[in-house]
């Protein structure tokens, strides 16, 4: 691992991407937006919400996940540039680490939006620390970086590869995904304490094991 | 050249602040409720009717710009001017001022009459997709290199953004509403005018109107003297 | 130095490289002929690290390309069809970006005078015409001063001049002891730069080219290779 | 409009996407998921179920598409084939039409699996007739298509082309969202019939006026 | 016949093409020469309606690119540098979805084994390499037998033989009457196949050139090309 390396693919992808200066707003605006959509679910002050509001919390994540996360390699994939980097003496773990941690910037600064504009605009009354439902929020979202960004660089040859490789990409991330809900709700709704939910810390031993697989396993996805 | 852009934005706004300032002063200045001027039945706003003349010129201010957007896009798509290009753009950046300023009034509109800032009042809500249209047409403006395909590009949206527009005036009708409606005939949300009423609110409607016009002259021309200044940098390279 | 030892490639039942043996010295220049499909590109990219071979090695300046990939890195320029480069980022942002994954510290402006861009410096890659990319490839493939040269068909795209300009290029580059090895489909490209070449053909060497050989001998030798 | 060559472009579309079937793949596993999720957002028998179902269950779709539709275009523009199709002799409307087409063909495939899955694992009750939710869900996908192509054709030359895609869609899509989900609701919850539905009609009006903005302007969109 | 006519084309503020005029009799084959960035594609791709010129008018075979440019395009074929071919179809099936697409019915079975491909008809041409794929292309471009061929680089990537071949195969093209506009920074390719060109450089024609003149002539030309 070298860290000067990751630093500098990390600059490079935000810097191409903030070219548009706007990609921020655009985050911003994208979140905003969704998060509006939800409104339409249900009457906004009607107990339901209560009852669903982690849970559309998560989605929204889960969705703006999905859209930039599998952008990082594939587009690098199709452009050719990928090659590139394989080409420089970068060992393959260190372009892992950094779109992983380049997604995760990318996630942690649509939820430094999302979660203050999600409370506001449902008025939405957590029975937990917002504190807790935050970092059980960017819990979810780096195990679902970890996973989304190495199952990316997976599907990037998927056409070469068996069909059952794509089938085996959003299962995996099930787990984190329900287990994240579950302790959103106990966070938002039953006003648990973070330290005494179980199923947090389920997240963290799933995603040290992912990660750990994902640096073991990342060298096979690469090579053709 | 950017400089001047920079100055000639902070000015106006500034001044678009201080002209509101006096507008709220000259209208609070009216004193408490006239119940001439505003009828209201079983009024539970006291002097949050006032706000009224603001939220309906806004209001107004918001459906023009949309219409001047549409207008300059199709133009544009016909003509390939990019004059027309320049008025629709400026009239989406205008536009997004006056819904914001729409949306601002609104929110207090609301606390005062539902008793919250935000109510998911359909009127509400749609406004605030007005609000997001323009925002949209402006990213995908700013998403796009190239002078001509921007243009293209953005009134393609720009026309289609218009459908918000009816949609905002029937949301009212098509989804439950506490927004009342002028002139209505079910008594208990009817809201009327009368004559010392109209004259204010024609008097605030014709200023705003002038602001409008007059900043979206403005804009217009700064954008073609920069756009102008581009052309002289590149031939000089 | 480049030996290349039953080296074989296959994808899926296909096989694209079959049993390669080649042994090119340090400071040589070597020319890899053959028709389309050949398996040249797949040679390279195996001696590129970016494919792992079925079977066989490959070793550049002793180190084995599958063993360790990082330092075999280090020991090549690779110039190919696809020029590697950022659409979103200038010219000069590329190449620094480049210098930084190699960890050296190129004269970068003086590279982008070495292929005439230096004019478009702070241009966008996106913009550029087909032959600019290249040209722009040309200069990321050196910018660490790599022992080796691969160079797949890198005159694609390149205008007369560009052309001209990348074979002084590549003879001052030659002169400073470097081990080029060279596709292309030109005889004169070939026979330009390179003193000794082999031809392939469906994976497997057919025969071996000098190049230095009257250029007759050489006309005769490509008609006959697309046979 | 030459519906053969519609024919012919939609074909190919599929005959290309039933090689690696990738956007089939995800697209149902995304819309899986999501259901299950939102299993997961609300205790499954909670009455909050059936006041939030319809409008889940027509966002799965929303988000499903989001994620899928915008492929169509974007592909073919960074593979190059569009070039291809534009330099054949077919009118720049049946391009759109074509791909307006194969979107539709996926968006209902999704539904065909994903409504049935949802009244399972909900075990939801639907109040009114399941063949009516069903033609009321068809429509609101119908215009969700018709926009969503169109729209991710207009961003094919933008930077950060998907998340530009989905903050433009979804605030013109907001008048079908809404009148879909009010005419869901109306089936599935208050038991009415799908005829006597004032915004069914809504949703058909919308729909026709956005096919022919549509189609008068897609050839600004494609010319450079 | 290609006329056109005071033809421009400025991106945002760079001017790629500066009032262009050039003339091409029907069955005449033109070259259009001339440096990286000189904007040969962008002429190419506006003749092929792919792009629409800032000002001035480009006519095929009278037809106007702007005003008619769906009858212009069953004028054209087109090779450029992107192949316009889908890589999960077979090549067989990407010609049959084009030759559907031109609503034509050419004997692609023959089309194949003219660029020998005929033993890949049935792999997907993501497989294929570069050359194959340009191979395909051309069988793609002449599938309607149009009047006019618009060969942008054509030859790239193409081996000795293939390029031979295509040779061959556009002097059969020209015999039948089509017209031929090339861009090429190939000598011996212009000279080879075109009697009459010009040379394009920042976007303006700074001179015609006869490409029936003798060899060191061209040569001469060639060389200060790129000044
Ligand atoms: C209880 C508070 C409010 C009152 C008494 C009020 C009053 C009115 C009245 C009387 C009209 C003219 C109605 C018509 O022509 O149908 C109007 C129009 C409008 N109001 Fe309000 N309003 C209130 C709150 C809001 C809020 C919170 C918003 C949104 C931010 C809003 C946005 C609009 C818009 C967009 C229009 C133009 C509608 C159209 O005719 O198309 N209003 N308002
Ligand atoms: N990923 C792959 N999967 C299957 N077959 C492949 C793959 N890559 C290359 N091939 C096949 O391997 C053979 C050699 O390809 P390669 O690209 O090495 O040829 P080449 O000699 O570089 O040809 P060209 O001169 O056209 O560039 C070709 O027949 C090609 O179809
Ligand atoms: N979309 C674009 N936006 C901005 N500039 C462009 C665009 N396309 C081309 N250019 C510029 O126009 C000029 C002409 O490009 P063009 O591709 O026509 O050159 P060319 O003569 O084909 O060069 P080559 O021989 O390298 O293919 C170049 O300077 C290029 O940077
Ligand atoms: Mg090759
Ligand atoms: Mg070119």
């Amino acid at each position: 691992m070298n860290p000067l390396l990751i630093y500098r693919i990390v600059c490079k992808d935000l810097k191409s991407e903030l070219r548009g200066k706007e990609t921020i707003n655009f985050m911003f605006l994208f979140s905003f937006i969704s998060l509006l959509m939800f409104n339409f679910a249900a009457d906004p002050f009607s107990p339901a919400l209560t009852e669903v509001g982690p849970g559309l919390l998560w989605f929204v994540f889960i969705f703006t996940g999905m859209l930039g996360l599998s952008r990082a390699f594939i587009k690098e994939k199709e452009t050719g540039t990928l090659e590139g980097l394989l080409l420089a003496p970068v060992s393959t773990e260190d372009i892992l680490y950094a779109k992983t941690f380049y997604n995760l910037l990318l996630m942690l600064g649509i939820q430094l939006i999302a979660f203050p504009l999600f409370i506001v605009l449902f008025n939405y009354n957590i029975a937990g620390s917002a504190l807790d439902a935050f970092i059980v929020l960017a819990l979810g979202n780096i195990a679902f970086v970890v996973v989304g960004s190495f199952m990316s660089a997976l599907v990037m040859n998927a056409k070469s590869r068996e069909l059952v490789l794509q089938i085996i990409v959003l299962p995996l991330l099930l787990p984190v995904i329900i287990l994240t809900i579950i302790s959103l709700r106990k966070v938002m709704i039953a006003g648990v304490n973070l330290l005494s939910i179980g199923e947090v810390k389920l997240i963290v031993f799933y995603v040290a094991i992912m990660a750990v697989l994902a640096s073991i396993l990342f060298e096979y996805i690469v090579e053709e | 050249m950017k400089f001047e852009r920079k100055h000639a934005q902070v000015f106006l706004g500034t001044l678009w602040i201080v002209v509101l300032a006096a507008m709220y002063k000259v209208l609070f200045g009216l004193g408490p409720l006239k119940e001439e001027l505003l009828r209201y039945p079983g009024d539970p706003m006291r002097n949050g009717y006032k706000i009224f003349f603001f939220s309906m010129e806004a209001a107004a201010v918001t459906y023009i710009a949309f219409t001047v957007v549409l207008l300059g896009s199709a133009f544009y798509l016909k003509t390939k001017d990019m004059k027309w290009d320049r008025i629709a753009s400026s009239s989406a950046r205008l536009g997004l001022v006056f819904t914001t300023i729409l949306l601002i009034n609104g929110a207090i509109f609301s606390n005062l009459a539902w008793g919250a800032y935000w109510n998911w009042d359909p009127r509400q809500t749609s406004s605030l997709f007005l609000w997001f249209t323009l925002a949209a047409y402006l990213t995908l403006r700013g998403a796009v290199d190239g002078v001509e395909t921007r243009a293209r590009l953005s009134a393609v949206l720009g026309i289609f953004g218009f459908v918000g527009v009816p949609l905002t005036h029937i949301s009212t009708t098509i989804w439950l509403s506490n927004h009342p409606a002028l002139y209505d005939t079910a008594q208990s949300t009817g809201f009327s005018l009368d004559r010392s009423g109209l004259i204010l609110f024609m008097t605030l409607m014709t200023s705003f109107l002038a602001l409008y016009i007059y900043l979206l002259w403005l804009t217009v021309k700064i954008d073609s003297l920069e756009e102008g200044s581009q052309k002289v940098f590149s031939g000089e390279l | 130095m480049i030996r290349v030892e039953e080296l074989s490639k296959r994808f899926n039942n296909f096989t694209a490289l079959d049993g390669i043996n080649l042994h090119i010295k340090s400071g040589e220049s070597f020319a890899l002929l053959g028709p389309n499909g050949a398996g040249k590109t797949t040679l390279i990219r195996i001696l590129s690290t970016l494919l792992k071979p079925t079977s066989g090695r490959a070793l550049l300046n002793n180190i084995d390309v599958t063993v360790e990939p990082e330092d075999a890195k280090r020991q090549i320029g690779v110039v190919s069809h696809n020029p590697y480069l950022y659409d979103e980022l200038t010219a000069l942002e590329n190449l620094e970006f480049y210098a930084g994954l190699y960890e050296s510290n190129p004269d970068i402006p003086e590279l982008l005078k070495l292929v005439n861009l230096d004019s478009r410096a702070h241009d966008p890659v996106g913009n550029f015409s087909r032959g600019m990319k290249q040209r722009l490839s040309i200069a990321r493939a050196i910018l660490h001063d790599p022992k080796i040269l691969l160079l797949d068909e890198p005159t694609s795209g390149l205008d007369h001049k560009s052309r001209n300009n990348f074979y002084t290029l590549v003879d001052r580059l030659k002169s400073r002891g470097k081990t080029i090895l060279l596709t292309t489909h030109y005889l004169e490209e070939a026979a330009g730069l390179c003193e000794n070449g082999v031809i392939l053909k469906k994976g497997v060497v057919t025969s071996s080219v000098d190049l230095k050989a009257p250029q007759p001998v050489l006309e005769k030798i490509f008609e006959d290779m697309g046979r």
